[in-house]
């Protein structure tokens, strides 16, 4: 079997490139910080940042001034408040202007569709009587053939590059997810490159056991890396929980971008990958974090023969 | 019985007036904050058979802990079904398979439009909101809607600087020409008073107000000559049972309690 | 909670009516034969028969007379060849005319989609250069909004009942499945009534242990039948193996009219419910069709509190 | 080493020239009979990274026995990914992900357009034929499509009753011109020989005749004045090691062998 095993560094280096579009999705679970730190760190730019709740990755990605343009659906810090450091750029151009481009969470589920299933657009019934579509030209309607009847529609969204995280997968890139499935599936499908990061490496025959729960297959995923507490400050069901504290000290912290300057340089520049993150946070927060254990009941496919 | 009244935050009085209200629904969205805290309370008090649904991707959630996002752990484990958020769009909320949808936001007008995107001008905003998110369609396709918004003149204003989400639109049966599937704006729940639109041109209507407001604490809080109900009634207060569950069970660091 | 459990007797007598629309879905797997058989022996008249593959239960239907009309994508008898009563009502008028409505296994599959989410119309690439939109005016095409490209779309459909079958279900009707999942999920959504089948009726503390395996939620559920074996000739994933022999079988019993009515007056009018079918199929077929095991390994969850 | 031809069918040849055609695939978007046993014959040979994908919603199936229908529960157990027919056809076949589809049909005209769907009128078929299944997607999304049928007069015709799935239409750059994503029809595979489109307008073509067969043979069972290539050639027989795994690996019944 073809290995598709590299390092963050290795990953980030081979596939994200100046200008490009990049999604890291997961919808509350499973954000990627891992991939959007090395991202800083590697000083990628212009990058075209795209995710339904760009949440404090992209805050963060945004303040240390990878960005150009933010495609998303809602803009919080989720359970918290604003995100301070997006905020700033939009509405005082620091450390630059940031573009936006904005629809509500289902039209960007259905760019992300749209972009999986080859479709020229994806038909939802919303943005009727609403200014959004006056802000954004992309989202047009069409007239249903049956009933002469008015649907919205919104454009494919294909991403340069998806960075997707998720509990397991083999080296081939068979990746397997539960939890919250948000839309990893949808933009994995979506995009050109795809990025998978996991919590563990398992073998070929632990996804052929359970196929039912593969969500990502190998076959559109062009590198898998193994980064356990990829995910923190966010969670992976099951892993770790999501750390609110860090959400809630975030917001403090952002609100100031010197602090905010100072936060990347002790936690991204200062730390040469996530191990070395992953250690600086310490035994104590990762014992605070892990859930008890709620196994689900194997089931039984048959062997037949 | 002691019936000596027990003291409550404006923010318990909203959070049992919006579970109050869910009394009998069999589905809900619940966003994060006070709604998620009130169906909850409405679980387990008026609407026993209420699942919540999430716009994360879950339904029937059974959380052990208050969720402290829209897409706590605690969701998911031991919920009846966790799905994409396609689904969860397509079959759950556009399907007309939600009762009640709970929104709030920074600005909402007379008719129930709402504005969660920007303050000023969209495109050189003084403040940038966090957008739509859910909203504009749980606003479209939810059967009720229901908002959960403090009061103030900075909210309840004359003129939306931003429709995110439709309500009534310009009022009568706007809403209806756009053929829109969800029976649009049906309560505000705020922290002074209640308010519908039970009216012909489907304007907001006070109609309620909480336990010791007075009425022009209510009328100072609103940017326009607000409509009032033929009989203006006061909200009951919290019950015993109800602060118990919200203090004890729901809410014991008090996060919600203000 | 509330208990929808009913028998397949109670089920079909409430829920199906004479001119009703009804989906028996499930894809070579998961096709409840039981509630077929149980259509046909309460004498049901004037249905729409909707199914993507007919398969041999809806020959047995058509040629016990329930059906009025056929919706589907493709009349096969998966493996073997023919659906001969079926061919033998469009091509001969017996035992009575047959409507048919044709389209794609795509097309159909929009349409389920197009019914349970509420869209005015589902959008594919399909259908080009080919005669099927010819002989059925339903397959329309749209002009999409950003680059005038034209792009297929069928209607929603929305079947009365569906019956689904799967392999286990709470009393309240939320449903695990595994295995093929053919269109069953949005079958259910897009149908007004649901009945599901199951091999076996479990505790809701079952269903909430792996909440990521939930194809059908209780929400939709109108009735829970408790049906072991019920999908047989079909087969139930982990359960028991399609009975090959029979279709093989069937093909030759339906070549000829008596012998097929022969074949109903003994497996379907004869019998009074699926319990004593399985009884009459006997022990020997049973184990013949019986898998050997092969387990998916459970997944942690997390509890967290 | 005995070089001695061990005999083979028909289906034997067919089977073998399908599995060589894919040597180096990826992917391929499997139908039943003798296509499947096609393609596990490749896996095993010509293209062991070859992925099969079944229509039933399955993705890397790695059947324990030869399956008998499309949906056979061995393409479930064992296999990289089971989802729904809806992802099976919007991602996979739609989304550009297969390399190869086979089909096969009643009637196949020059241009590699088929009908599975009536014999006569439609509106009053002398035979009703299953109809398109996946047959229509499968022939406009797969980059190449391969056919698999018997050679006859009754197959190979001037006119098709009905088209179901579209091959090059009326040839030349129709295709293109309806902005068909697939790359049509590459190869057609019979009994008694092999044929291609590589001609400017796109007809099919006759380039190898099976080992023992005559040319007149095949052009007397084809409806048209079929095309000749410059140099037909003779296809390889199935090699011992070929028939070996066909007959003890893949078909130990020889279902196949006819």
């Amino acid at each position: 079997m073809n290995t598709k095993l590299l390092s963050m560094r290795e990953a980030i280096e081979r596939y994200v490139h100046d200008g490009h579009s990049v999604a890291i999705e997961g919808f509350t679970a499973f954000i990627c910080f891992a991939a959007g730190h090395e991202i800083i760190r590697q000083r990628k730019h212009d990058l075209t940042l795209i995710r339904m709740t760009p949440d404090v990755i992209y805050d963060q990605m945004v303040a240390a001034g990878v960005a150009r343009r933010l495609v998303f659906s809602y803009l919080g810090n989720p359970g918290v408040g604003s995100l301070n450091c997006i905020r700033r750029a939009i509405e005082q151009g620091i450390p630059a202007p940031l573009e936006i481009e904005e629809y509500s969470h289902f039209g960007m589920i259905g760019r992300y569709i749209a972009g999986a299933a080859h479709l020229p657009f994806y038909p939802l019934r919303s943005y009727a009587g609403s200014d959004m579509p006056a802000a954004n030209s992309r989202i047009q309607f069409v007239q249903s053939p049956y009933d002469g009847e008015t649907v919205a529609v919104v454009p494919p969204l294909n991403p340069d590059v998806a960075i997707l995280h998720a509990q397991r997968a083999d080296a081939a890139g068979n990746t397997q997810l539960w939890g919250l499935l948000g839309a990893q599936k949808e933009v994995a499908f979506a995009a050109h490159k795809v990025i998978v990061v996991v919590e563990e490496i398992v073998e070929e025959a632990v996804i052929r056991a359970d196929p039912n729960r593969t969500i990502i297959p190998g076959l559109i995923v062009d590198a898998v890396v193994h980064e356990p507490f990829g995910a923190h400050p966010s969670y992976a069901q099951g892993y770790y929980d999501r750390d609110n504290a860090f959400y809630l000290e975030w917001d403090d912290i952002s609100r100031d971008a010197e602090r905010t300057a100072g936060w990347l340089d002790e936690w991204v520049y200062g730390v040469k990958d996530r191990a070395e993150y992953v250690q600086k946070l310490g035994a104590a927060t990762r014992q605070r974090l892990k859930p008890g254990d709620a196994w689900s009941q194997p089931v039984n496919y048959g062997d037949y023969r | 019985m002691n019936t000596q009244p027990v003291p409550f935050a404006a923010s318990e009085m909203m959070i049992v007036a919006a579970a109050r209200a869910l009394a009998g629904a069999r589905t809900v969205f619940v966003g994060v904050g006070l709604p998620n805290i009130a169906c909850n309370l409405a679980q387990r008090t008026v609407a026993p058979h209420l699942e919540l649904i999430y716009e994360a991707g879950v339904y029937g959630a059974r959380p052990t802990r208050l969720p402290l996002s829209i897409g706590d752990p605690a969701l998911v484990s031991g919920s009846l079904s966790a799905m994409s958020q396609a689904d969860l769009f397509s079959f759950y909320l556009q399907g007309g398979r939600v009762e009640v949808g709970f929104l709030g936001g920074a600005q909402i007008d007379r008719f129930g439009n709402l504005n969660t995107t920007v303050i000023s001008a969209y495109a050189k905003p003084k403040v940038r909101l966090p957008g739509s998110g859910g909203a504009c369609e749980i606003a479209i396709h939810a059967q009720k809607l229901f908002y959960i918004m403090r009061l103030s003149r900075r909210a309840f204003v004359q003129q939306l600087d931003f429709v995110t989400s439709p309500g009534f639109l310009a009022g009568g049966d706007a809403r209806e020409r756009l053929s829109m599937p969800g029976g649009g704006p049906r309560l505000v729940i705020t922290d002074k008073a209640l308010f519908d639109f039970n009216t012909p041109d489907r304007e907001m209507r006070l109609f309620s107000l909480h336990p010791g407001v007075a009425l022009e604490d209510v009328l100072d809080n609103i940017g326009w000559p607000v409509k009032l109900a033929q009989t203006l009634t006061v909200t009951a207060p919290p019950t015993d049972a109800e602060l118990r569950c919200i203090r004890q069970e729901l809410d014991p660091a008090g996060l919600y309690r203000q």
